[in-house]
C-alpha cells in the first residue's frame, strides 16, 4: 500500500485531460491531440505503474484509497483493486493511448478527444470503485461519452445504433439501481446505511430476498456482457462506431458486464448465483454457439467481428458460473484476451474501411498478395481470436473449459464446440477477404502503415507473450479468484469440487 | 545431451525467428539453407539423445526436462516440460532426419518462387510444431504441437493461396482438423478430472487403477482427435485435397510426419488403450482397417499422380491404427517409420516428375518417363516395391507385423488388412506402369497444356536427388529396424519396450509372411496384366473415382442443409430476436399515439376526463374505504 | 313548517336556475336563470342564520358578478345563440351524464351514509367568538367579524393579494398590443 | 350597540419577522406596480434586477429564519394560519431562487418579444407569495387561498403574450379547468370542514386522535379527501389531471412556463405534502393505494406521450409530468409514515426533487427562450438543429441539463431521482420504484432525442438561418449558474441532503 | 290532519342542504361539459362555488361555528377575483376572434 492516491489519479487524470481538450482552443488541433495523447500515455503509465506495484500474494483489495462522499447516504469514494480488476485496469489503460494516438475521426477532433478521455474516466473508475454506488455512478456515466461518439462519429445508421445502445443499457442499470438501493436497506439493518461493496458482502440475505436482488443486478450486467438474447445492441451498436468507439466498446466495455457479474453477482450474492447457475450455463453455451453461426452468415465483416464477441463472451460467462478457480481464473483471463485480439480485430477491420470504403466482405478480395504484412498480422490476430495453442486466445478459453468441466461437464462438452465454429467463420472470412487474385478495386490496397503498426505492434506482443507465458498474469489473478471461491463456500454449501487424485 | 533436449524444438524455432526477421533479406535460396541447417542441427541433437539414452539402463530411459512452469491455476498445474523417452527420440530422429532432407528437396522445388522464404518459414514452423507435439511432457503441450502442426499445414496447403482450390482445401483441413481437436479437449478434460494431471507419465501410472469407463472415454475422444489428424474415417477427406500445396509438403506433412500424430498419440497413452480394452481398442482396430480398405479402393481408380498416393498414406495410415487397436503398438511405430520412409520418397519423386513435367499431374498425360528421369524412375521404383510389401523392402516387414497382429485381433481384421495389401500393390503397380512405362503420352499432349513450346520433360537437379536416393536407401533397408527373426533382432520392440510394452504372440510367422507376400505378387501381376499388357479393361469405375462420393456428400450437405440452418439462425436473430426489441419501441410509440388523441386540445374533453378521474377516486374512497 | 316550504321554495329556485344555465342556449337568459340560482341560494343562507352572507350574496354575486358577465356579453356582442342540438363529440355527452350522475350520486350518498357523524366533533369556540353571546340576534356579524379577524385573519389579509393580482391581470390583458400591428390570428380552427 | 358591553378586542399577535419573506416580495411588487404607473420611463431591465434583488433578499432572509428555527424549534404563525418550520423555509428559498433566476430570463425575453410593463414581475412575486403561503399553511382556507393567489397569476400570466393567440388560448384553457378543479378542491375543504369542525390543521388532528374510527372511516370526509387530492393532483399535473400541462406550457410565454414549471411544482406539491402528510395523516391507508396508482400512471404517460412529441416545449412538458411522477413516488414512500415522529425518507427526497428539478428546468427554458427567437415560435425540434455547431456553449449546458433530466449521474437529477427511489425502497414499495426507473428510461429517449438535433442532425435552411439566435447575458448568467449547480449537486450533493433531512426532523 | 303533523315534524336538516348543495355541484359540472360558450362555462364553475358555499354554510350551523361562514366570504371573493380575470382573458381571446367558442380553441394539441 503507497500513500499516494493513485487509483484516484487513474480517474482523475483523464478526467482532466477531457476538460482541458474541451476547453482548449479549437484553432490548435495539433495541441489538442498532443495533450489527449500525453494524457492517456500518462494515464497508461499509471496504471503499468499499479501492475509493477501490486503484491500478487495478497489476494485482497490493494491501493485501497477511501473518503466520505455523500455521508447522508453513506456513500463513499472508496477504490481498490485486486487480482479480479488489475488487468481490465491495465488494459484500460494501455487500450486508450492506442485508439486515441491510432484512430483518426474524420471530423471535430476535439471533442472526440474530449469525450475518449472521458470514457476512460469512466471505465477505469467502474473498475476500481467498491462501493456500489459509485460503481453506479460510473457505469452509468460510461454511457454518455459512447453514446456521443457512436451517434457523432459513426456510420449510416449511427444514431438508431447509438440510441439503441443507450437505453437498452440504461433499462438494465435502471433496475440494477432499485437493486443497489434494496440491497444497502436490506443488509443495513438497524446499523447505519452504506453502499460499501465489503460492508455489503458481509451480510446474509434471505434465500428469496437475496435472488431478487441478484437479478436485479444480473440483468443490467446481461445486457453488457451481453448475453442472449440480450445481445441485439451490440451488433449495431460494434457495426456503427467509429474504430476506435468499436475498440473500446468490445476491447474494455463488454467486459464490464462480466467484471459486474463476478464482483458484484456472485461476490454479493453468492446463494442466488449458485441456485440460478444453469440457467447462466445454459445461456452461455447459447451464446457461444448462437453467436458463432450467427457470426458465419454475416456479409459485413465488422459486424461478424461483432457477433464473435457474443461468442467468446460467452466462454466468460461460463467460466463464472461453473465457479472453480480454473473456471473463474480462465474467465477474468479471458476478459482481457478478447480485449487484445478483439480490439486488434476492430482496429483491423477500420484499417481496411479506411483503405476501402466499405466494410462488406463481398467487396474485399485477395488483399493477402496486395498486402502480405497486414494479412500476417491480421493472420496471427484471427488465430489467436480462434483459440490456437500459443496465442493468448488459447489460455483462457481452455482454462475456462477444463475449469467448467468439473463442475458442468455436458455444457462443456457442448460449448467447447464453439472452438470449431469458430475456426469456421474465421476463416471462411479470412479466405474471402485475403485469399484469390485481388479484383481491380482491391488491386491498390495500401500495405501497413508505419504508423499502423505501431498500433498493431504492442497488441500482438501481448497476444504472443500471453499465449506462450501466461503465469505471471494467472499468480496474480488467482489469489483473489481463490478467495471469491471461498467466499462462496462460506456463504453457500458450495464446494469447489477437485479432481479425483487432488487434495484440495 | 539429453538437458539439452529443449534444444530440439529450440533450433527450428531459431530458424523461424531468423527467417521472420531476415527472411526477405536472405531470399532464395539463402533462407532454405538456413532453415535446412536448422532442422539438421536438430536431428544430429536428437541423435546425440539417442545415444544418451541408449547408454542408460532400459527403466532410466525417461527424462523430464521442464523449461517453465506454464498454465498453473489451483489443482491444474501444468509445465512447459519435455519428455526424452524411446517413443519420443524415435519420433525426432525421424521427424528430424526425414524433415532434413524435405527441406533440403524442397530448396530445390520452391526455387524461383516468389514467396521462397516465407515457405521455409513455415516449414520450420512446421519443425518446430512437430517436435513439442512429440517432445510434449503431457498433453497440453502436445496439444500445443497438435494445433501449430495443424495451423502449419493450413498455411502450407493454402501457400498458393490465389489458387481458390489451394485456399479451400486450407480451410477444409484446418476446419476438420478442429473437429478432432475438439475430440482431444474433451480427453484432455476427463483425463483430469479423472486423475487431476495431464502428464503422460501420471496419467500412465493412473491408468492401471482408472475405471474402464473412464478409460474408455479418454481413449475415445483422443482417437477422435487422432482420426482428425490422421485422417480416418469419418474424418479423412481433407486429406486428399491438401495435395493442393507443394510437393514437398505433402512430403512432409501429409505422408512422413504430421499425420501420423494420431498414431503416435494413440502410442503414446497405451496404458489408457489397455486399461480401455476391449471397446476402445476394438473400435480403432474396425476403422483403422475399414479406412484401410476404403482408401485402398479409391485409390485404384485415381489419375493424379498426387491423389493415388495421398489415399494411399490414407490407407497405410488405417494399417497403422489397425496395429495400434490391435495392441501392437512397436508395429505401429515401426510401420510408422518405413511407412515415412517410402512415402516420403515417392512423394518427393512424383514431386520430382510433377517438377520435370512442368507441374502436370495428371498420370494419363505421363509415361515412359524412366528414360528421361532415370534417377527419379529409379528410386520411385525402390518405393513402389517396399509399399508393395515385397520381401526384403521395408514396407514388407513393418507391414508383415501389423497383420500377424491383427490375425491375433480377429481373422476378420486380418482379412480386410491382407486384401489392403493386395490392393495397395495393385494400384501402386498401376501407378508406376502408368508414370514410367508404356509409350510416352506427354508428345502429343503437351501441345494444350500450358508449356512453353515444345517441351522434354527433364531430371531435377541434384539438390533434389540426393534425398531421393537416400530415402531411396533407407527404404530399402529400413525393415532392419525390426527382423523378426529372434528376439535380439527385434531391435524396435527392444528399444521400445519400456514405453510400448510387447505384443507377444504365439502366432507362427512364416506363412502368414508367406500368404502375405503372395498377395503382394497377385496385386502386381494383375496391374501388369491390366496396364501393361492390356489383357483386361482397365478397372476404374467412376464410384471409386469419386470416393463413394463421401467428400461429395459432405460438402453438399455442408453447402445446402447446414448452410440453410445457419442462415436461419441469422434470420432469426435479426427478425425475431431483434424484431421483438425494436417491436417493445414499436408499441411504445403506438400506444402514445393512441393516448395522443385523448390530448385533443378541447377544453371540455379534458374537462370530461377530469370529471371521470374525480368519479373514480369518489367511488374508491367512499364505496372501497367508506364502507368499512 | 316553515323551513320545510322555505327550504322547498328556495331548492326550487336554484335548481331550475341551474339547469337553465345549462340549457339555455341564449348567454343572456343563462345568465339571468344564474341569478335565480344566486337568490335562491341566498334565501338558504338567510334560512340557515347566515344573514351577512346572504346579503353579500345578493350584493356581490348577482349584483356585481352577473352584471358584469353581461356587460361583457353585450359589450362584445357573443350574445349568439349556441346550438346545443349539435355535440361535435358524441362521447362528451355521455361522459358528461357519467361524471354529474357520479359526482351527485356519490356525493350524496357520502352525505346521507355520514349524517350522524357530522358534527360529533364539535370545533372548540375560539375566545374572541366565545365572547358573543349566541343567543344574541345580530351575533351573525359580530361574531363573523371576530373571527375574521383573529383566526382567519391571515386569509383576510390574502384576499387583498388576491384583489391586487385581479387588478394587476386584468390591466394587463386589458392594455392593447402597442403600435406593432396584432399578428392576424386567422389560424384554421 | 355601543362598545361597553363589548369584550376586549384582541388580534392574534404577529411576529413580523418570520413573514418578512413574504412582505419582501409583496413590498417589491407594490413598488413595481407603482413605478409602473408613476415612472413608466424607467430602465426596464431595473425592474428585472428588483425583482431579483426582492427574491434574493427573501432568500437571504430565509437563512436567517432558518438559523431561528434550529435555535427555537418550529411555531404556528398568526392565530395557527402559517406553519413555520424547515420545511417552510425550505420550499420559501426554493420559489425565491427560482423568481431570481426566472427574472433574468424575462427580462431579455420582454425586450425581444417587445411586451412592456413591470406586471408580469409583479405577478411573478405575488404568484410566489401565493406559492410560499401554500407550503407553509397550517389551514386549509389559508392553503386554499394562497392555491388561488397563484393559479390566478399564472391565468394572467399564461395569456399576457398579446401577440400570441397560442398564449391567449392556453389563458383561457388553465383558467377553466383551474377554476373547475379549484371547486373540486373547495368541496373537499368543506367535507373535512364538516367531518373535522375546523379546516385548521392542527384541530383536524387533534379532532380525530380523540375520535373513534367510526367518524374516521366516515364516507363524507373520506370523499373530501379524495376530492383535495383531485385539486392538488390538478397543480402538480399528475394523472389523469394532467391534460392542461402540455398546453398550457406550450402556449404559455417560455418564461413563464418555466415558471409555473418550478414554482407552480414546487407549491402545489408542498400544499400536498402538507396537507397529506401533515393534516390527514389519519387517513393514509386510504389514500396511499390511490397515490401509488396516480405516481405510476404519471411516470409512465408522462414519459411515453414525450417520446412522440416534436415541439421541444411540449417534450419538456410531459416530461415534468413524468418528473412529477417521480416526486409523488416520493410522497407515496412519505404517506407510509404520515403522522410518525419518524418521518422517513419520503418528504426529504420529494423536497430535494423539487429544488433540484425547479432550478433544471428553469435552466432547460432558458435555452428554449433563446432558440424560439423572436416570436416565440420556433421550438419545434427542427429549431435545434446544428446548435452544436453554431453554439457549442449553450448546446453543451443544454446537454447537461437534459441528461440531469435523464438522470445520468453526476447531475442533480441522478441524486433526485436517488433520492427518491431510496425512500420508496426504504418502505419497500420495489413495485413503483423499478416502475418509475423504467419509464425514466423511456423518458430519456427523448432528451437523446433532442441531443441529436443538436449534435448530430445538419442545421436546417429555414427560420434558424434567417435569424440567429441571441445570447442575453442575464439569460446566459441564469443558464450558467443553474448549470453550474446541477453539477455542483451532481458531484457533491451531502449539504443538500442533510439539510432536506433537517425539514422533517423538527416537527 | 296527521300528514299535516307530519310535515310538520319533517324538518330539513343539513343533510337536506348537502344533497342539494351535492345536485346543484353536479349540475355546475355537467354545465361545463356540455357548454361550449366559455362565458357560460365560467357560470357553471360560479354554481360549483355556490354549491360549495351552500354546504359550508349548512355544515357551519350544523357544528355551530362561524368558520365555515367565514369561508365562504372567502370564497366569494376568490369567485369575485377569478371571474374578472376570466372575463378579461375571455375578452382578450374574443377582441381577437369574436365568437369564439372553447371548441374553437384547440390549436394546442397532441
Amino acid at each position: 500500500m503507497i500513500s499516494f492516491p493513485i487509483l484516484t489519479m487513474l480517474v482523475l487524470v483523464p478526467t482532466a485531460g477531457s476538460v482541458l481538450v474541451a476547453v482548449f482552443s479549437n484553432r490548435r488541433p495539433e495541441w489538442v491531440k498532443l495533450i489527449a495523447v500525453l494524457t492517456s500515455v500518462l494515464t497508461a503509465g499509471l496504471s503499468i505503474w499499479v501492475l509493477a506495484a501490486f503484491d500478487k500474494s495478497n489476494p485482497d483489495f490493494q491501493f485501497v484509497s477511501m473518503h466520505t462522499w455523500i455521508k447522508p447516504w453513506g456513500i463513499s469514494w472508496h477504490l481498490g483493486i485486486d487480482g479480479i480488476s488489475l488487468f481490465l485496469v491495465v488494459l484500460t489503460g494501455v487500450m486508450f493511448p492506442l485508439v486515441i494516438a491510432g484512430t483518426d475521426p474524420h471530423h471535430d477532433h476535439k471533442r472526440y478527444l474530449s469525450w475518449m478521455l472521458l470514457l476512460e474516466a469512466g471505465l477505469m473508475g467502474s473498475f476500481i470503485s467498491l462501493d456500489l454506488f459509485l460503481f453506479f455512478v460510473f457505469f452509468e456515466i460510461v454511457l454518455v461519452p459512447m453514446y456521443f461518439l457512436i451517434a457523432g462519429w459513426g456510420y449510416e445508421g449511427r444514431v438508431y445504433a447509438a440510441t439503441k445502445f443507450f437505453l437498452f443499457t440504461m433499462v438494465g442499470s435502471a433496475i440494477m439501481l432499485v437493486g443497489i438501493v434494496a440491497t444497502a436497506f436490506i443488509a443495513k439493518g438497524d446499523g447505519p446505511l452504506t453502499f460499501d461493496l465489503i460492508e455489503l458482502a458481509k451480510a446474509d440475505f434471505a434465500p428469496s430476498t437475496g435472488r431478487w436482488l441478484f437479478f436485479a443486478f444480473a440483468v443490467a450486467f446481461a445486457v453488457k456482457v451481453p448475453i442472449f438474447p440480450l445481445h441485439t445492441w451490440l451488433p449495431d451498436a460494434h457495426t456503427q462506431a467509429p474504430t476506435g468507439g468499436s475498440v473500446i466498446l468490445a476491447g474494455v466495455m463488454l467486459k464490464l458486464g462480466t467484471y459486474g457479474l463476478l464482483r458484484f453477482g456472485v461476490f454479493l450474492f453468492p446463494e442466488a448465483a449458485r441456485w440460478s447457475r444453469s440457467l447462466w450455463l445454459t445461456l452461455a453455451v447459447i451464446g457461444i454457439i448462437y453467436g458463432a453461426i450467427a457470426a458465419t452468415m454475416q456479409k459485413d465483416l465488422k459486424r461478424l467481428v461483432a457477433y464473435s464477441s457474443v461468442a467468446h463472451l460467452g466462454f466468460i460467462v461460463l467460466g463464472i458460473f461453473a465457479m472453480t478457480s480454473q473456471s473463474i481464473s480462465g474467465g477474468v483471463m479471458q476478459n482481457i484476451n478478447h480485449g487484445v485480439s478483439t480490439g486488434a480485430l476492430f482496429f483491423l477491420v477500420g484499417m481496411i474501411y479506411d483503405r476501402r470504403h466499405t466494410r462488406e466482405i463481398a467487396e474485399l478480395k485477395g488483399l493477402q498478395k496486395v498486402a502480405p504484412i497486414f494479412a500476417g498480422v491480421f493472420m496471427v490476430v484471427m488465430l489467436s481470436s480462434i483459440g490456437v495453442p500459443g496465442l493468448n486466445g488459447f489460455v483462457g478459453e481452455y482454462l475456462v473449459l477444463i475449469g467448467s468441466f468439473l463442475t458442468a461437464r455436458w455444457w462443456t462438452v457442448v460449448a467447447a464446440t464453439g472452438v470449431i465454429l469458430a475456426a469456421l467463420y474465421l476463416l471462411w472470412a479470412y479466405q474471402r477477404v485475403f485469399h484469390g487474385e485481388p479484383d481491380e478495386a482491391n488491386a491498390g490496397f495500401p500495405e501497413l502503415k508505419l504508423r499502423e503498426a505501431a498500433v498493431l505492434l504492442p497488441l500482438v506482443g501481448v497476444i504472443v507473450f500471453t499465449g506462450l507465458y501466461p503465469k505471471p498474469m494467472l499468480d496474480r489473478i488467482e489469489p483473489s479468484v481463490n478467495r471469491l471461491i471461498e467466499h462462496v463456500s462460506e456463504k453457500t454449501s458450495y464446494v469447489e469440487p477437485q479432481p479425483a487424485g487432488v487434495t484440495p | 545431451m539429453l538437458d539439452v533436449a529443449w534444444l530440439i524444438p529450440a533450433l527450428p524455432l531459431a530458424g523461424f525467428v531468423l527467417i521472420l526477421l531476415f527472411g526477405r533479406q536472405l531470399g532464395d535460396p539463402k533462407a532454405g539453407w538456413l532453415a535446412t541447417l536448422m532442422c539438421g542441427a536438430a536431428f544430429v541433437v536428437s541423435v546425440g539423445a539417442f545415444f544418451d539414452l541408449l547408454s542408460k539402463s532400459a527403466e532410466e530411459r525417461q527424462h523430464i526436462s521442464k523449461v517453465f512452469s506454464w498454465v498453473p491455476v489451483g489443482s491444474l498445474k501444468v509445465d512447459f516440460s519435455f519428455l526424452a523417452d524411446p517413443l519420443s527420440i524415435t519420433m525426432c530422429l525421424f521427424v528430424t532426419g526425414i524433415g532434413t532432407l524435405i527441406h533440403l528437396y524442397a530448396i530445390g522445388y520452391m526455387h524461383g518462387d516468389p514467396r521462397f522464404s516465407k515457405f521455409f518459414l513455415y516449414l520450420n514452423l512446421f519443425a518446430l510444431s512437430m517436435l513439442l507435439l512429440v517432445l510434449g511432457e503431457n498433453m497440453l503441450v502436445t496439444f500445443v504441437g497438435w494445433e501449430g502442426v495443424g495451423t502449419c499445414s493450413y498455411l502450407l496447403i493454402a501457400f498458393w493461396h490465389e489458387r481458390e482450390s489451394a485456399a479451400t482445401a486450407g480451410k477444409k483441413a484446418f476446419i476438420t482438423n478442429r473437429v478432432g481437436d475438439w475430440g482431444f479437449m474433451l480427453a484432455m478434460f476427463f483425463a483430469f478430472q479423472a486423475t487431476g494431471t495431464l502428464s503422460y507419465i501420471g496419467l500412465n501410472d493412473a491408468a492401471s487403477t482408472m475405471a474402464r469407463s473412464t478409460a474408455t472415454a479418454i481413449a475415445l475422444f483422443a482417437f477422435l482427435g487422432a482420426c482428425g489428424k490422421s485422417a480416418q474415417l469419418p474424418l479423412y477427406f481433407w486429406l486428399p485435397d491438401a495435395m493442393e500445396g507443394p510437393t514437398p509438403v505433402s512430403a512432409l506433412i501429409h505422408a512422413a510426419t504430421m499425420v501420423t500424430a494420431g498414431v503416435f498419440l494413440m502410442c503414446r497413452m497405451s496404458p489408457i488403450l489397455n486399461a480401455a480394452s476391449p471397446y476402445a481398442s476394438t473400435v480403432i482396430a474396425v476403422i483403422g482397417a475399414a479406412t484401410a480398405l476404403f482408401a485402398a479402393t479409391i485409390a485404384v481408380a485415381q489419375n493424379d499422380i498426387k491423389r493415388v498416393l495421398a489415399y494411399s498414406t490414407v490407407s497405410q495410415l488405417g494399417y497403422m491404427f489397425l496395429a495400434v487397436g490391435s495392441g501392437a503398438y512397436t508395429a505401429a511405430i515401426f510401420h510408422m517409420v518405413t511407412h515415412a520412409f517410402f512415402k516420403a520418397l515417392l512423394f518427393l519423386g512424383s514431386g520430382a516428375v510433377i517438377h520435370g513435367m512442368h507441374h502436370e499431374q495428371d498420370m494419363r498425360r505421363m509415361g515412359a518417363l524412366r528414360k528421361v528421369m532415370p534417377i527419379t524412375a529409379a528410386t520411385f521404383i525402390v518405393g513402389w516395391l517396399a509399399i508393395a510389401g515385397v520381401p526384403p523392402f521395408a514396407g514388407f516387414w513393418s507391414k508383415d507385423d501389423i497383420l500377424l497382429a491383427a490375425w491375433d485381433k480377429s481373422p476378420v481384421l486380418w482379412a480386410v488388412g491382407l486384401v489392403t495389401a493386395l490392393l495397395t500393390a495393385y494400384y501402386m503397380t498401376r501407378q508406376v506402369i502408368m508414370v514410367f512405362y508404356g509409350e510416352a503420352r506427354w508428345k502429343d499432349a503437351h501441345a494444350e497444356h500450358g508449356a512453353h513450346g515444345d517441351f522434354e520433360p527433364h531430371e531435377s537437379p541434384a539438390i533434389m536427388l540426393v534425398p531421393l536416393v537416400v530415402l531411396a536407401g533407407l527404404s530399402i533397408i529400413g525393415g532392419g529396424l525390426n527382423l523378426p527373426f529372434n528376439a535380439q533382432t527385434e531391435k524396435l520392440t527392444l528399444w521400445l519396450e519400456p514405453v510400448l510394452g510387447v505384443h507377444e504372440s504365439d502366432t507362427a510367422k512364416v506363412p502368414f509372411a508367406a500368404i502375405a507376400t503372395v498377395a503382394a505378387l497377385v496385386g502386381i501381376i494383375a496391374s501388369i496384366m491390366i496396364y501393361a499388357k492390356h489383357r483386361a479393361k482397365p478397372f476404374e469405375p467412376k464410384v471409386l473415382a469419386n470416393g463413394w462420393y463421401y467428400d461429395a456428400a459432405v460438402s453438399r450437405f455442408m453447402g445446402g442443409p447446414g448452410r440453410e440452418a445457419f442462415d436461419s439462425v441469422a434470420w432469426y436473430d435479426s427478425t425475431i430476436v431483434d424484431g421483438a426489441v425494436n417491436g417493445v419501441g414499436r408499441v411504445v410509440r403506438g400506444t402514445a399515439q393512441r393516448i395522443r388523441k385523448v390530448q385533443s386540445g378541447n377544453v371540455r374533453n379534458y374537462a370530461a376526463a377530469i370529471g371521470v378521474g374525480v368519479v373514480l377516486m369518489l367511488a374508491w374512497f367512499v364505496v372501497v374505504r367508506g364502507s368499512r | 313548517m316553515m323551513q320545510l316550504f322555505v327550504f322547498i321554495c328556495a331548492g326550487l329556485m336554484i335548481l331550475v336556475g341551474a339547469v337553465g344555465v345549462i340549457t339555455r342556449s341564449h348567454p343572456v337568459h343563462a345568465a339571468l336563470s344564474l341569478i335565480l340560482t344566486l337568490f335562491g341560494v341566498a334565501v338558504l343562507y338567510i334560512a340557515q342564520d347566515a344573514q351577512f352572507l346572504a346579503a353579500v350574496q345578493v350584493v356581490v354575486y348577482a349584483g356585481a358578478i352577473v352584471v358584469l358577465f353581461l356587460f361583457v356579453i353585450m359589450l362584445l356582442g357573443v350574445d349568439k345563440i349556441e346550438d346545443l342540438q349539435i355535440e361535435p363529440f358524441p362521447l362528451q355527452r355521455k361522459m358528461a351524464a357519467v361524471v354529474g350522475g357520479g359526482v351527485i350520486g356519490l356525493i350524496a350518498f357520502a352525505a346521507i351514509s355520514s349524517r350522524d357523524n357530522i358534527g360529533v366533533v364539535k370545533p372548540p369556540q375560539s375566545a374572541a367568538v366565545a365572547a358573543v353571546g349566541a343567543v344574541d340576534h345580530d351575533s351573525n356579524i359580530r361574531s363573523l367579524a371576530r373571527d375574521l379577524f383573529s383566526d382567519h385573519v391571515l386569509a383576510f389579509e390574502l384576499t387583498s393579494v388576491l384583489l391586487v393580482i385581479a387588478v394587476v391581470g386584468t390591466v394587463l390583458l386589458a392594455r392593447r398590443a402597442p403600435r406593432t400591428p396584432e399578428t392576424p390570428a386567422e389560424s384554421p380552427s | 350597540m355601543i362598545a361597553a358591553d363589548v369584550p376586549s378586542f384582541a388580534g392574534p399577535s404577529v411576529n413580523w419577522f418570520t413573514l418578512s419573506p413574504m412582505l419582501v416580495m409583496l413590498g417589491a411588487a407594490m413598488v413595481l406596480l407603482v413605478l409602473g404607473a408613476l415612472a413608466p420611463r424607467w430602465p426596464r431591465h431595473l425592474y428585472a434586477l428588483f425583482t431579483a434583488a426582492a427574491g434574493l433578499a427573501s432568500t437571504i432572509l430565509c437563512f436567517f429564519l432558518w438559523d431561528d428555527i434550529t435555535d427555537g424549534g418550529p411555531s404556528l404563525l398568526v392565530g395557527n394560519a402559517l406553519r413555520f418550520d424547515v420545511f417552510t423555509v425550505f420550499i420559501t428559498i426554493t420559489i425565491s431562487v427560482a423568481v431570481v433566476l426566472v427574472a433574468f430570463v424575462t427580462d431579455d425575453y420582454l425586450r425581444r418579444e417587445d411586451l412592456d410593463g413591470p406586471e408580469v414581475y409583479a405577478l411573478y412575486l405575488l404568484a410566489a407569495i401565493g406559492g410560499v403561503v401554500m407550503g407553509s399553511a397550517n389551514d386549509l382556507i389559508v392553503l386554499f387561498l394562497g392555491l388561488e393567489i397563484m393559479s390566478i397569476a399564472f391565468y394572467v400570466m399564461a395569456a399576457s403574450h398579446r401577440k400570441r393567440i397560442e398564449s391567449q388560448e392556453s389563458g383561457i384553457k388553465y383558467f377553466i379547468l383551474g377554476g373547475f378543479s379549484s371547486a373540486f378542491f373547495l368541496y373537499g375543504i368543506a367535507m373535512v370542514y364538516g367531518t373535522a369542525g375546523s379546516t385548521n390543521f392542527s384541530r383536524i388532528v387533534e379532532s380525530f386522535n380523540a375520535t373513534v374510527p367510526a367518524v374516521r372511516h366516515d364516507a363524507f370526509i373520506l370523499a373530501g379527501v379524495g376530492l383535495l387530492i383531485v385539486g392538488l393532483g390538478f397543480k402538480t399535473t399528475a394523472v389523469p389531471f394532467h391534460y392542461w400541462t402540455p398546453d398550457v406550457y406550450e402556449g404559455a410565454p417560455t418564461p413563464v412556463t418555466s415558471f409555473m414549471a418550478s414554482v407552480g411544482k414546487v407549491a402545489a406539491f408542498g400544499a400536498m405534502l402538507r396537507v397529506l402528510i401533515f393534516a390527514l395523516p389519519h387517513w393514509r391507508d386510504d389514500y396511499r393505494p390511490i397515490v401509488w396508482t396516480i405516481a405510476a400512471l404519471t411516470v409512465v404517460v408522462g414519459s411515453v406521450m414525450a417520446v412522440v412529441q416534436t415541439n421541444v416545449k411540449r417534450m419538456l412538458a410531459f416530461s415534468s409530468v413524468s418528473h412529477a411522477g417521480f416526486i409523488l413516488v416520493g410522497v407515496e414512500a412519505a404517506s407510509h409514515r404520515a403522522g410518525q415522529p419518524d418521518a422517513g425518507n419520503g418528504v426529504p427526497s420529494a423536497l430535494l426533487y423539487l429544488l433540484l428539478y425547479s432550478v433544471l428546468v428553469i435552466g432547460t427554458f432558458s435555452v428554449v427562450t433563446m432558440v424560439s427567437r423572436t416570436g416565440d415560435a420556433a421550438t419545434d425540434l427542427a429549431s435545434f438543429r446544428g446548435l452544436g455547431r453554431s453554439h457549442p456553449a449553450i448546446a453543451m449546458a443544454m446537454t447537461v441539463l437534459l441528461l440531469a433530466q435523464a438522470g445520468v449521474p453526476l447531475t442533480s437529477g441522478f441524486v433526485a431521482k436517488f433520492g427518491v427511489i431510496q425512500a420508496a425502497v426504504e418502505e419497500h414499495s420495489y413495485a413503483i420504484a423499478i416502475v418509475a426507473m423504467v419509464a425514466s428510461v423511456i423518458a430519456a429517449f427523448l432528451y437523446l432525442r433532442i441531443m441529436v438535433s443538436m449534435w448530430v442532425s445538419e442545421p436546417e435552411t429555414g427560420d434558424a438561418a434567417r435569424e440567429g439566435i441571441r445570447v442575453p447575458f442575464w439569460t446566459g448568467v441564469t443558464l450558467l449558474l443553474s448549470v453550474g449547480f446541477t453539477l455542483l449537486v451532481g458531484i457533491y450533493p451531502g449539504w443538500l441532503i442533510d439539510a432536506t433531512k433537517a425539514a422533517v426532523a423538527v416537527r | 290532519m296527521i300528514a299535516a303533523a307530519m310535515i310538520a315534524a319533517a324538518r330539513p336538516t343539513s343533510t337536506w342542504y348537502l344533497v342539494l348543495a351535492a345536485v346543484l355541484f353536479g349540475i355546475g359540472t355537467v354545465g361545463v361539459l356540455v357548454r361550449r360558450n366559455p362565458l357560460i362555462m365560467l357560470m357553471c364553475v360560479e354554481l360549483m362555488l355556490n354549491a360549495v358555499n351552500l354546504s359550508f354554510v349548512a355544515l357551519s350551523k350544523k357544528l355551530d361555528d362561524t368558520g365555515g361562514q367565514t369561508t365562504v366570504f372567502f370564497v366569494m371573493v376568490v369567485a369575485a377575483a377569478e371571474v374578472v380575470v376570466g372575463l378579461g382573458i375571455i375578452v382578450a381571446i374574443l377582441r381577437r376572434r369574436p365568437s369564439a367558442t372553447a371548441d374553437d380553441l384547440a390549436e394546442l394539441k397532441g
